[in-house]
């Protein structure tokens, strides 16, 4: 509980300082903003259409592996601290969970998902 | 007021606040990144709860994972995104006053069990997180769960891939 | 000393707020983000059960994180279902999707 | 001398609670005046950076760097600080401002909560979490967030490319990263990052995981974004990726959390794989501990900056490729060789174990080159023309 106490007021002076570095420069910084200025950074061309891109669905699929992945693997970590006062069995029990985990990669893998076209 | 229960109640309001504007804001990123405040909201109570562990894996699953996902998948569909038209159900009004019920109903049927307002035991010096890691592995405890867990996961994979790479077929 | 009748009152109104949203919101992605709501209120309320209970039995934990990985399969599949209505009907709003009304 | 922030603590502490403040108060107070100093030490450290950065990289393409501000230059990045509090801090059109501004501040806010859980030396800390590995991963997750934040919030069509290029080279990277960070609990079967440190008083990790450490470096490298691995920034095609909209002081913050954040993998590549702030003469003296820290931290930094300025940059198909195909199946590999090492080599001596790990690694590292060996023959043989056209000739 103390250290979480601490974590928490650690937490709000990290995000105090580059506040407060953000609010220095505006108050010392001048303040003239034109249309030109404030338009769209695009190397000089006009902006074109909407800047919502439509992304390309590749990035969510690896997303989508990615959401398994981390999240079994984040399971992992009581296994992995407690694996001294565990068993062989159990020791052999996270490995079944590791490998169900990669039958999963080597599935996306043979559906061709793994390819970026 | 101990510095706990202030704690706990500056992160209650946090999450309810923005779990409200979850439900209501109409543009689609700024839901998503409020329930990212509920998130983190509870992750705080975890850690009020003793429960360290739960509470950077909720900041690790939830906000380093799901709340991306929910970002790409709100790019990908992004022409709804504009925001048009009502956003709520025409008889969202309904649905309001059912919620309304059965938060009132919940609460009087708890208020009338006897652990209601039961204080915690200490926590002493439990290693919660071996014993976490014991429970989860050993046959006699959670070992199923924690595998059928995994499965469940490798299920979701395959049916999210085949789902999502179903373009392909289509194009054929 | 915060007594339990707070964790449960908190997470009863989380899971109300996300029950509303499930059946009030119109986008399909927001209903989704709804239903994660309601994940967390069960969530807070198995940890709860957990802390006031015997600390050495930790059916409330395990149960927690079988509820992440829950959450996570269901963000899995239902966003890829979200999309691929989406890529097929062009729309995200659950009511205009009613190719199986009849 | 063993413990001289221990003892300033529980003289200030006793000091207070005789002034009449409340135990648990003035331990707030003072934790609080701890956080300041660990966060001042970790933004002055970050300035200095910006000078040596500069300075490394201008010995690698043979130039001088800075020079003109003070001896070798040390004052540059004074003026540049100065610099970039008075520029004017621009917002583009249809920006969402209140995000706008906020993903910096998380951005920077992500790399100094590591600092929380560094041990610097063995009475050197800001707390000791019993969650610290996951902690990492959990700041890098709000890093990951700023990022996607920035990007979407700039309205700008580069902005939001290069935010989806950096959270997938982010997210893809932090699987061999998590699966790495469970080796050292495997071995300590603790996730504290200073019971990481003690227990590699009598050998470094290095020893018995080495490709567990260059894995790590590999990861932490497409973590930080940095080349090989960034993509995202891509001056040359999407001019500078998801900070583009960004100026002043702003970007100031991107850039110094870019440095430190750098900095903080070097220390947890020397914390996690080459003993932290163990060295000799560290048992009689915690203190020195501190020295041998920023040393080992720097030679990781030093490593990461060598990499950046020697390898260019990799397409993003490739990037993707060399994680999923190669990295996560890995890193599994290393992870289930050491679990099963570790726990039947566990009941052995020192010498015993270390030289059976050891061994279990090389074995593993030559299989994983041999496989490489064969895939790379198989390819160059679809690849050259004259074995296609045999090939289709025969067909």
């Amino acid at each position: 509980m103390q250290s979480w106490l601490y974590i928490l007021l650690f937490m709000i002076v990290a995000v105090i300082i580059p506040f407060a570095a953000i609010l220095i420069a505006r108050i010392l910084g001048p303040r003239k903003p034109n249309p030109i200025k404030q338009s769209t950074y695009e190397c000089g061309m006009e902006t074109v259409g909407d800047s919502w891109v439509q992304f390309k669905a590749q990035y969510y699929v690896f997303a989508l592996i990615f959401l398994v992945f981390d999240v079994e693997t984040v399971f992992l970590f009581p296994w992995a601290i407690s694996i001294n006062a565990l068993p062989m069995f159990a020791v052999v029990e996270g490995a079944v969970f590791i490998l169900i985990l990669v039958a999963g990669l080597v599935f996306t893998w043979r559906k061709g998902m793994l390819e970026w076209n | 007021m101990t510095a706990l229960q202030i704690i706990f109640l500056l992160a209650a309001a946090v999450i309810l606040i923005s779990a409200v504007m979850v439900t209501a804001t109409r543009n689609m990123v700024h839901a998503a990144l409020w329930l990212i405040a509920t998130l983190f909201g509870v992750a705080v109570i975890f850690a009020v709860l003793e429960a360290g562990f739960l509470a950077v894996v909720q900041v690790v699953v939830y906000i380093g994972a799901i709340a991306i996902m929910f970002i790409f998948a709100v790019m990908l569909t992004r022409r709804e995104m504009l925001d048009k038209g009502p956003q709520m159900n025409k008889r969202a009004w309904l649905a309001g006053i059912l919620c309304v019920v059965i938060f009132a109903s919940l609460i009087y049927m708890l208020s009338s069990w006897v652990g209601f307002n039961q204080i915690p035991l200490l926590v002493g010096n439990a290693d919660t997180l071996t014993l976490l890691g014991q429970s989860l592995l050993l046959p006699s405890a959670y070992l199923l769960p924690f595998e059928v867990a995994s499965v469940l996961l490798l299920a979701a994979l395959v049916g999210a891939v085949y789902v999502a790479s179903n373009r392909k077929q289509e194009e054929k | 000393m915060i007594p339990l009748s707070w964790f449960l009152i908190l997470s009863a109104a989380l899971f109300s707020i996300g029950l509303f949203g499930v059946m009030a919101r119109k986008n399909a992605v927001a209903i989704l983000l709804s239903v994660e709501l309601m994940l967390n209120a069960v969530n807070i309320n198995l940890v709860a059960f957990w802390r006031y209970g015997n600390i050495v039995n930790m059916a409330g934990q395990v149960f927690a994180i079988i509820v992440f990985a829950v959450a996570a399969a269901e963000v899995a599949v239902g966003l890829a279902l979200v999309i691929s209505v989406y890529r097929r009907f062009n729309t995200v709003v659950a009511d205009e999707i009613d190719l199986m009304k009849w | 001398m063993q413990d001289p922030i221990g003892n300033l603590y529980n003289w200030l502490m006793g000091w207070l609670v005789s002034w009449g403040v409340d135990q648990a108060i003035s331990n707030i107070l003072l934790s609080l005046v701890g956080i300041v100093i660990l966060v001042t030490i970790a933004m002055v450290l970050d300035v200095f950076l910006v000078w040596i950065e500069r300075k490394v990289v201008a010995r690698f393409q043979d130039r001088l760097g800075p020079n003109r501000i003070g001896p070798w230059g040390i004052f540059q990045p004074f003026a540049d600080i100065i610099k970039l509090l008075i520029k004017e801090d621009t917002t583009p059109n249809g920006a969402d401002v209140f995000v706008f501004n906020l993903a910096p501040i998380l951005s920077l806010a992500s790399v100094l909560l590591l600092w929380a859980v560094l041990p610097i030396a063995e009475v050197v800390f800001g707390v000791d979490l019993n969650v610290a590995l996951l902690y990492i991963v959990a700041a890098g997750a709000i890093g990951t967030l700023s990022v996607i934040m920035a990007g979407w919030s700039s309205n700008n069509k580069f902005a939001l490319v290069g935010a989806y290029r950096m959270v997938a080279n982010m997210i893809s990277y932090e699987i061999p990263m998590v699966v790495i960070l469970l080796i050292p609990a495997i071995l300590t079967g603790s996730m504290s990052m200073l019971t990481i440190s003690q227990s590699q008083e009598q050998y470094w990790f290095v020893l018995v995981v080495p490709l567990a450490a260059l894995v790590f470096l590999i990861s932490a490298i497409a973590e930080l974004g940095r080349s090989p691995f960034d993509l995202n920034e891509g001056e040359s095609e999407i001019v500078s990726g998801f900070h583009i909209e960004y100026s002043g002081m702003k970007f100031g913050l991107f850039y110094a959390g870019e440095l430190l954040h750098a900095f903080t993998f070097g220390a947890f590549i020397s914390i996690l794989f080459f003993g932290g702030y163990n060295g000799p003469g560290v048992t009689q003296m915690p203190v020195l501990g501190v020295f041998y820290f920023f040393i080992k931290a720097m030679i990781g930094y030093w490593i990461i900056m060598w990499v950046k300025y020697t390898v260019p940059r990799i397409r993003i198909d490739h990037m993707l490729y060399f994680n999923w195909k190669f990295l996560v199946p890995f890193s599994i590999s290393i992870l289930v060789m050491t679990a099963v090492m570790h726990k039947s080599l566990s009941g052995y001596e020192t010498p015993v174990y270390v030289g059976g790990m050891l061994a279990a690694n090389l074995v593993l590292g030559w299989i994983t080159i041999e496989i490489l060996r064969a895939q790379a023959r198989k390819q160059r043989k679809m690849d050259d023309p004259n074995s296609r056209v045999v090939a289709e000739l025969t067909h």
